[in-house]
Formats: structure tokens, C-alpha cells, sequence
């Protein structure tokens, strides 16, 4: 494992905090790292900070995830990797869009000139939203708190997709579907950085696999034009056991 | 061109790599784009009766020369995993299933609903505890193994493979437990643990694993040449193979056909068409014209 | 400064690291070197009662994360080996005596000449052949083990330090037919062996070997840890250590002293005090003050 | 264990053959291998040879050493290596001493304008005494078949060392012992070349050593001083089994 001392930890919305952490490695925009609580767990989390100081920005669900939210400054933080490929690079116009915590992968990604599309259950949840300009951004909330009330797909219904020639999307896997299906017959490209259960992070155990491919190794991010063609994607996953399930 | 066809208890294979247990076959789809990557056949996850979740996560640890796991025989249970071995099947070549237990009723239901699912042979792992006995594993309990397999021959029409551990004080005892088993695979995992000094905690969440990759390699050279010289029966190693060179090595130590595992997490899926590569420019260069004049080849 | 001062059996050791049995330790003027070169101590090449000239070279193999060896046991004979020991002495440092033997008998009385010769303690190798079974080592019968266990902890007065092999089904049973033992030493080589694919034979004379060096230490971690979590015995760690990483994890693990053998080899004599900077930076960089503060600190 | 193919095989002398093969590997004169004869056995042999095709000149001794001499153009030499340090520069006039195979690891050094001492037990077995020019050669035999009659010092006895600064001596170690004796109080400097049996080549039999040292690693090749004070060159040495015998 490697391990390094937190140096500042951020509060970004009541569930979701960044850590900051000296790490000398280069890393790509897209790649995660498999963050280890000692005897709770370990799971895997992007980078939402790729400079010289490092960071991830980690939602409270369950046991690990919530003992990552409660790490300080001056503690230790252990993980493996980097792992996973990474974002295309484009030059023309590019949305960015994020459900949940799937924003803070794409967080790299932003520059002043991008625009987005943040998503949420709540207003208060909203990732990130606040490193776009206000009129390079769309939020949507579960609940209308914020911006056009529905899930993701309903923001991009309400925006011409027709100024883009790119998207990056990441969140929960029926959100992509449901961005991917919207986009599918469509000219514009796009890259989603998918989620699934991973259990080893190197390619080994196939629980985070999708039609074959690991996304662990050969993922997180796959284009649209692989998933136009997937079987699994958005359908079916296997549990926690192998157990093929219904997303 | 040398040939690298080869065959293992009937069974004919293309080349002599097969996929190792445990290591991306838990997915139908995902043993497919093994195959179409060039190996021969592939082995599953072992399955047992029930379902399981297996550890939770850190179930993998990286050593310098290989891996250290404990995924705690995570599986959907046979009667889930038909649709598996379907959809593996489509690929047109060999699957070989994996099953697990803790008795010989175990063993047999679970292998007789491999065998009804298509697979062409069973691998039993007997490396999964004992129901009576306490931390001791059904492979070091001769007469366990011996039952086991004994029921298995007696029920099962496709051919049965015993996977041996290399962790017991006499594997001969053991094989020979094994004898009525239609071929070995040797060797399963080494036991071995990591411990993080940072931490100051064992890295995986139940402290102990098994060693598998480079770092084995040398032993399971030795077991396989020892149970060729003294078993004469069909062999396939595994265990650390990730060079040309070290799957030549297991075919001359008296291995007919091979498995990688560790090797796909250290060289990519590309791994099969690799070393197939190397063991053909080998065979050329040495003079060698088919896989059967390699193996034993190095036996004394 | 923190203190790497350690204890083991009642024998004071200014670092937790001593020379391994059968590397650079047949030569009196050698161990000296050794101990000169920052060791705590030295354990002799294991002795018996006869001399013998081993197995013809090669007896040690190069393999990627280590080394094989298959030396045979050579040795002069213990009638013959005190002024080695008389010059090993030399240095001021604890000078630990390895033997070997077949019966209870033998251990005796080579045990006896050892402590005559002024051995600070001994230390059983029980990985030689048995006499009366067949291929089976010493070390791997409880019963024989007990009795020459016994035997020693009668009629000789230095600590005695039982080394076990991890070639066994189950090391709690040696490990408990060893209890009167005053240490145990953990672990002996793993079995492996080596064949050249271009000479198509074994690279060791006598085929079979003992794996060492990096290759195995998880495999010593393990039981390092198993066996101080449950027999609570003072524990020598060995097997792989080569960089101070290493030998706290094996500190951590459960050992109050560590050996090093292989990592002569690959980091030369230099290894000694290359190690004890790394503790005792680690050890001061994590606010520790003393080595048994480390020892079992990863045992859950 | 490294494979080459032999390109040639030359006879030296009766006993003793030149094995020649190619080897892409930087060695140094000194340095030896660890020549391997399947089924038969491996010994410690001096590279004679060490440009880019290299090469090894081996007496006929024992089963394995003989077996080497048997070797053929076209057949495969294996070994491990090269094992072992190197003589030290030096800019003043040189003086070469070699006893029977002991010229074998000397040959590297000789150039056109060295001065040669070369030793065997008869005039047939003298090693590479044609590699000096004639009038920069002394020869020594045991029979006096050719040059001086008796053993290598005779030969230094007969000579004017005082134009020498240096001295590179190998062959027997009581050759070398009454070398060390008869130049011990001069102002002559000398690296000594040590032969004693070698298990491993690697530093862990500890069959090799000589005063703590091990030659395979830290030898074979000693300074005068370093021999100077020496406990055990020239007297004692372990035997295979490990017992201390007398020279
Ligand atoms: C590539 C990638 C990047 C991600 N990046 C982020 C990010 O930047 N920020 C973020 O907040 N989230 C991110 N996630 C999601 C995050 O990993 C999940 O939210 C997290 O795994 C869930 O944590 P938890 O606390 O619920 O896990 P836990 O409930 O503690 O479980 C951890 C893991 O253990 C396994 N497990 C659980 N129960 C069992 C059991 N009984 N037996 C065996 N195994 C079990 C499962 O694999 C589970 O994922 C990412 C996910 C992926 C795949
Ligand atoms: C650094 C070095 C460089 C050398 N260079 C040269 C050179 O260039 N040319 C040359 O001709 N010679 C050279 N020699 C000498 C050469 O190595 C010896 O002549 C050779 O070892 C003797 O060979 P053999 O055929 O008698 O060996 P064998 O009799 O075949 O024995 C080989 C080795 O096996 C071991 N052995 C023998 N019997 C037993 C037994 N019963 N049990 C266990 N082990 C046993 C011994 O270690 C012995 O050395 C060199 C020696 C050294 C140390
Ligand atoms: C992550 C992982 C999971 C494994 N799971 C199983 C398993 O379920 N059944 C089994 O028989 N062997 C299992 N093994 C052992 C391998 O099949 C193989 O015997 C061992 O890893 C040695 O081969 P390798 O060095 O090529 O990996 C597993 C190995 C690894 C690394
Ligand atoms: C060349 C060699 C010879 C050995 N001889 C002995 C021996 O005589 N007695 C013994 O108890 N162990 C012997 N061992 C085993 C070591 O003492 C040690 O247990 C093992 O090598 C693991 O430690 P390492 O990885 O640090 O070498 C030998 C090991 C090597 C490499
Ligand atoms: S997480 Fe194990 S294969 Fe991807
Ligand atoms: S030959 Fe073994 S130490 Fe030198």
C-alpha cells in the first residue's frame, strides 16, 4: 500500500467531503486509486485532484466510504494505484456532466471555459457546481431544489446539445444509460466513466466487468460508440457474489 | 511452423494455454473475450452449492513478485451459473468448470450441474476448508479426496481434474489419494500473508492468502516435475507462468497443458498469444516439431 | 536515537539481525567478516556428526526473486568444527550452533560439542532427511521432533531454537511437538526447483532444492504471524529479508530477532547495516522507541 | 543459466583447450564464469577471452574440467557469470607471472609490449609463452625442459625486477604464496590472481574464502598488502566438505 499524511480536508456538500494529500505520481484525469480503511474496508475512488497535491472527493454511503469522510488532517490516508485509463482529449466545445458523486472524477477536467451539467437529489448536494460559471451551467435536483427537477437526461432536454461536439459523463450507470440512449442517434461523441462494484482494482476478480472488459483496467472510461454496442451496459451487472442481476 | 496443439484427457486443445481459476471467469462474457484473446480454454471461478460474497475488499494484495489473495470463494452458486458457462460456451472452445466443497455430496451436485451445463471437464479445487475439520483443508484429508473423487468417476461422464495444493507435507500422498482423478493441476496457490508497516495491519481483510505469480513459479516447477516422474499421470501446471520460457520450463518438467492467472493481472490478456508466440519461435529454433516432444522432456 | 537493542532466549543482541545457517558461516575467519560487518550474531552452517562433502555443483540455482540451493548438507563434521567457532567468537558476538542429525542421538551429541565449543544457543535444522522413513524430513514427524526436542532440553543448558519448515500440512502441529523448545525459528526454505530449457534438465545436481530471498518472504510472514498468534513463543524471523521494510514487517508480524541469508547475496555484507539504518529511521520517523514496541504490532 | 553457441575450439597444449563463443556482455579481465557441463558438474574458469566474442582456456583436470576440454564448434556452452573483480590499472612496466592455467585469466592483460614469467610442469604445457615477444619471456619447468628448471620464483630469482612496478601473478596458491614471500619486502606492487574451490561463484557456500573474504565476490584478484596479512593464504583452506586442511 502506499500512504501518505492528509494535508486539508474540505467539506463539499453535507455528504461529500475532499481530502488533499501529497502523493508524487503523475496521474490522468479519470483514474482512480483503491483507498483502504484498516479494518473497514477498501474501495475505489477517482482523483479529483491530479496536481502535485492529489485529492478525492468521496460520498458517505456505507461503512468505508463514510470512515474516508471522517479521516483529518494529519492522519494517514492508504491506497493503491493509480488505476484506469483515461479521457479523451478534444479539442471543440464539451459538456461536462455529473450525477451524485460521479462529479468528482470529471473535476480535472474542468476549465473556466467549460460548461456543465450538474445533477442531484438536492440542492445541497450538488458537487461542484460552483467551479462553472453560472451561465456555462444546467442543475438538476431529484427533488427541484435547484435548476429543472427530474433526473440528468431532463437538463440535457433542455439544453441545445447542438453547440457540443463532446460530452464527458459520469454517474450512477442507469443515469449514462439513459444520457446514452438520449445521444444515441445524435453526431455528438461522448466519454463515460462507468462504475461498478470493484473488488481487487487490477483486473483479476471480473466483478467490476462489462461485456468482457474489466473496468478497472480497461475502463473506467468507455466511448459511445463502445456502449452503443454493449450487452451489459445498463441492463445487467453481477452482485457481490457473481450473481448476474438486473441493474 | 511447429504445431501447438496439444491434448488433456481427451480433451483437444489449440495451444497449451488454458485460463487459471479465480481469475476473470466469474462473467460469461468476460471467459468469451479470454478466449477470443487466444487462450485455448478456460477455467471458471470455482463454484459451490450456495451462493457467497467471499471477504470484503482488500481481498488482493501486490507483492513485488506477484499477488497475495483471499476472495474467500465469493461465487453465485451453481445453480446461478449456467447462463455463465452459455454465454462462455459461444466462443466454440473448451470450458473446464471449477467446483468446490466441503463434502463428496458437495462435490457431486455441483460438478453433475457443470457437466449439464456443457462444461468438458470438471477442475476440482480442494483447497476450500474442511467441514469437520478445524482450519485443515479438504485436499490435505486423504480419505476425503479419495472419496470425493471416487464419486465423481462413478456419476460423471466428462473427466475429472484434482487440483492439488503445494501446502501439505507429502503431495504424493495426496495424488495418490487422487489417483482414480483423470489428470492433476498442480499447484494452487502458496500460503502467505503481507502486513503493511504503516498500518501496522495485515493488508488483506482475512489476514491470510494464498501467493500466486513469479514468486511461485520455482514450486510449482517442482511439483509438477516430481508428480510426472512419480504419477506418470497427465499434468497441467500453473503457477507463476508469464514468459515463453516459463511455460517451456512446466511442459519439460512434464506439464501437457498450462494455466495462467497471475500473468493476466502482470502482462495484460495479451499474455496468451505472447507466449504462444515464444513457445513456437522456441520450438523452431531448438527443433522441436509438436508440444508432445517437450513435455517430461527435462525429467530424469 | 531509538535503541535496537533486542533480546531473544535471554540472549542480549545489540540489533535484531543475525547471519542465517548456511550462508558464509563454515569458515570461522568468515563469520567473524560478518559479525564485523554489523550482524548481531551468527548461526553456523548446519553441523552433524559426520563429515560430509555434499552434492556436486551446482547447489545453487539464480532464479529471478531469489535463489535455489541444494548444498547437501556438506559440512566437516562437529569434531571438527571448534576452532571455527573458537574464531567466530572472536568478534565479542553471540555465536548461535545449527545442527542437523537424523535420531535424537545424533542431535545430542552434536549439541553437546556445540555448547562445549561455546555456542550461545542452538539451533535444530529439522529439514534433513529422516533416517528410517522414506524421502520424509525430520521436521515434518511430531513425534520425532518431541523426543529430540526432549532429549536437548534435558542434558544441555544454552537455549535451544527449534527451526520448522513451512513445507508441512499443518506448522501448529511441529510447532506444538516442538514446545519445549526455547524459540522457534520460522522458516526454512520452500520447496522448488529449476530447469534450464535450453540444457533440458535440472540446473541443481540433486534436481530438488530449497527456495530463498524474496520469492518467499510472505510466505514467512505467514507464519511468523500464525505461530506467534498462537503459541506465544519468542519467534527468529527469516526468509527474504532484504531491505529494512522487510524486517519490520516481520517485527511486526510477531519476531523479536530477525536472520538474513539470501540478502547477503543480493545486497552483500553491506545488508547488515543498511537494515539497521532503515529500523531505526522507521522507528524514529513513527515515534518508536524500542524493538518491542514492533513486535507483533500487525497481529490482530 | 546463460546458453552460447561455440564458434571455435583451439588446442593449446596437451591438456588444455581454448573455447571460443559469443557473448554480448562487458567483462573485465579477472572475472570468470561459472562453466556448467549438464550431468557432469560446474567449476570457476577464468575468461581468456574478453572482447566481443569471448573465451575460456581450460586444463583437463577432473570429470568436469575434462569434459569442458571436450567440448565442439557448433555445441552449446552454458554458464552464469561473469562473477568476480578485476586487476587494477597500472601505468609503469609490468611484469606478467603465470603457472600452468593460471595464464588463462592473465591473457586479457598481455599487449605488445609486455614482459612475461610463464610456468608449467614441462616445456609442452607452457600456456600462452608464444603471446610475448621472445625477448621479453622468461620460461620455468618443473622437468626444465624448457627456460629455467623449478618453480615459478626460480624464474623471478633469475631476473632483474627493479625495472618492474607491477606484477600480475595467478596459478597455483603455493606459486603465489612464494611469490608474495620472495617479492615481501620490495617496492614492487602486485595483484595476485587466487584459485581455491568455488561452490556457488555468489558468495553464500563460503567454500572460497580466504581471511573473511569470499574470492568469488571480493576476489579472486588481491593486493600484495592485502595478502600481506593474511591468516590463511598459503596455509590453510576449507575442503569441499568444509574441513580446514593444510596447503
Ligand atoms: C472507478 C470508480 C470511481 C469512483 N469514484 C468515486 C468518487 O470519486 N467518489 C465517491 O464518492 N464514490 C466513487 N465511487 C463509488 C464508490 O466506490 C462507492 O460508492 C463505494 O464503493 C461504496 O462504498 P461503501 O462505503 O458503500 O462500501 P462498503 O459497504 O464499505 O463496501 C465496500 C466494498 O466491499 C464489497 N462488499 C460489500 N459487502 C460485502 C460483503 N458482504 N462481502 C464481500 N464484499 C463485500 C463491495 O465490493 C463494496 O463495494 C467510484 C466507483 C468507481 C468504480
Ligand atoms: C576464479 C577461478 C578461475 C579459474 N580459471 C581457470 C581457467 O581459466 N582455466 C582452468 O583450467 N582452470 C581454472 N580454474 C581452476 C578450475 O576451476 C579447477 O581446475 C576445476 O575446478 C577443477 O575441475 P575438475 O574437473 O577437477 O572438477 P570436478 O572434479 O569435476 O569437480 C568440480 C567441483 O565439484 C566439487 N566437488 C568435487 N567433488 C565433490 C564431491 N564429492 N562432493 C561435492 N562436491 C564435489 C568441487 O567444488 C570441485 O571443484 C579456476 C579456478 C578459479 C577459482
Ligand atoms: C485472485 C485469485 C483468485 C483465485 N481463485 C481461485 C479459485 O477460485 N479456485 C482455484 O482453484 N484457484 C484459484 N486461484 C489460484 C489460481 O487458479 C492458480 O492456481 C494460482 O494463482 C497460481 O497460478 P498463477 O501464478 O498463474 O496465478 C486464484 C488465484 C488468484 C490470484
Ligand atoms: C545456500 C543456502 C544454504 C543453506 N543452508 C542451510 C543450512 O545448512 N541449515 C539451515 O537451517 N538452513 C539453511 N539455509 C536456509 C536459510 O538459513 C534460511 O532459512 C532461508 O534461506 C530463508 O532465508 P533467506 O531468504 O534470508 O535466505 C540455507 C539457505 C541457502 C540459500
Ligand atoms: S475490480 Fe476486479 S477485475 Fe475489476
Ligand atoms: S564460491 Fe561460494 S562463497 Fe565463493
Amino acid at each position: 500500500m502506499i500512504h501518505s499524511v492528509i494535508e486539508r480536508v474540505d467539506r463539499e456538500t453535507p455528504t461529500t467531503v475532499t481530502i488533499l494529500f501529497p502523493w508524487e505520481k503523475e496521474v490522468r484525469p479519470g483514474q482512480f486509486i483503491m483507498v483502504w480503511i484498516p479494518g473497514v474496508g477498501e474501495i475505489p475512488i477517482s482523483l479529483s485532484f491530479t496536481g502535485h497535491t492529489k485529492g478525492i472527493t468521496v460520498k458517505s454511503y456505507g461503512p468505508t466510504s463514510t470512515a474516508i469522510t471522517k479521516l483529518r488532517a494529519g492522519e494517514k490516508i492508504f491506497f493503491r494505484g493509480p488505476y484506469g485509463n483515461t479521457f479523451r482529449k478534444h479539442d471543440g466545445k464539451a459538456l461536462i456532466v455529473g450525477g451524485g458523486s460521479g462529479m468528482a472524477g470529471l473535476l480535472p477536467l474542468i476549465t473556466p471555459e467549460s460548461h456543465g451539467l450538474v445533477s442531484a437529489r438536492t440542492k445541497a448536494e450538488l458537487l461542484f457546481a460552483d467551479r462553472f460559471s453560472p451561465e456555462k451551467l444546467t442543475t438538476v435536483t431529484d427533488d427541484g431544489s435547484s435548476g429543472i427537477k427530474g433526473f440528468a437526461v431532463e437538463g440535457l432536454k433542455s439544453m441545445d446539445l447542438g453547440e457540443f461536439s463532446m460530452m464527458y459523463v459520469c454517474g450512477p450507470e442507469l443515469m449514462l444509460k439513459s444520457v446514452l440512449d438520449y445521444i444515441s442517434g445524435d453526431g455528438i461523441d461522448a466519454d463515460f466513466s462507468l462504475e461498478r462494484h470493484m473488488k481487487c482494482g487490477i483486473g483479476v476478480c471480473d466483478s467490476c466487468s462489462i461485456d468482457g472488459l474489466q473496468l478497472c483496467t480497461q475502463g473506467p472510461v468507455f466511448t459511445k460508440s463502445a456502449l452503443l454496442n454493449s450487452r451489459e451496459f445498463g441492463r445487467e451487472r453481477l452482485s457481490v457474489s457473481g450473481l448476474r442481476v438486473k441493474l | 511452423m511447429p504445431s501447438l496443439k496439444t491434448t488433456i484427457t481427451g480433451i483437444g486443445l489449440q495451444n497449451p494455454l488454458m485460463l487459471a481459476s479465480g481469475i476473470l471467469d466469474e462473467n460469461g462474457y468476460t471467459m468469451k473475450n479470454i478466449l477470443e484473446c487466444g487462450a485455448a480454454a478456460v477455467v471458471t471461478k470455482s463454484i459451490g452449492r450456495e451462493e457467497r460474497t467471499g471477504y470484503r475488499p482488500p481481498i488482493v494484495a501486490e507483492v513485488p513478485d506477484g499477488l497475495l489473495n483471499a476472495v474467500g470463494l465469493s461465487n453465485p452458486g451453481i445453480d446461478n451459473f449456467g447462463n455463465e458457462v452459455g454465454i462462455a460456451l459461444q466462443a466454440g472452445k473448451p470450458v473446464i468448470g471449477s467446483i468446490f466443497g466441503g463434502t463428496a455430496d458437495d462435490f457431486l451436485y455441483v460438478g453433475k450441474k457443470m457437466e449439464e451445463y456443457g462444461a468438458n471437464a470438471l477442475e476440482l479445487n480442494l483447497s476450500c476448508p474442511h467441514v469437520l475439520g478445524v482450519g485443515s483443508e479438504v485436499g490435505s484429508d486423504p480419505e476425503l479426496v479419495e472419496e470425493i473423487i471416487g464419486e465423481l468417476k462413478n456419476k460423471i461422464e466428462i473427466p475429472v481434474w484434482a487440483k492439488l495444493s503445494p501446502n501439505v507435507t507429502n503431495i504424493l500422498e495426496i495424488a495418490n489419494a487422487a489417483s482414480k482423478a483423470d489428470a492433476f493441476v498442480v499447484i494452487n496457490t502458496v500460503r502467505g500473508m503481507a502486513i503493511d508497516i504503516y498500518a501496522r495491519r495485515p493488508v488483506l481483510s482475512n489476514a491470510y492468502g494464498g501467493l500466486s505469480g513469479r514468486a511461485i513459479k520455482n514450486v510449482g516447477i517442482r511439483y509438477v516435475y516430481q508428480l510426472y516422474k512419480e504419477t506418470g499421470k497427465p499434468i497441467i501446471g500453473v503457477g507463476g507462468i508469464e514468459a515463453y520460457e516459463d511455460a517451456i520450463e512446466y511442459l519439460m518438467a512434464g506439464a501437457s497443458a498450462l494455466e495462467i492467472g497471475t500473468g493476466v493481472y502482470s502482462k495484460g490478456k495479451g499474455i496468451f498469444s505472447e507466449i504462444n508466440s515464444g513457445i513456437s519461435s522456441f520450438m523452431e529454433s531448438e527443433g522441436i516439431a509438436s508440444i508432445k516432444e517437450l513435455v517430461g522432456a527435462a525429467v530424469q
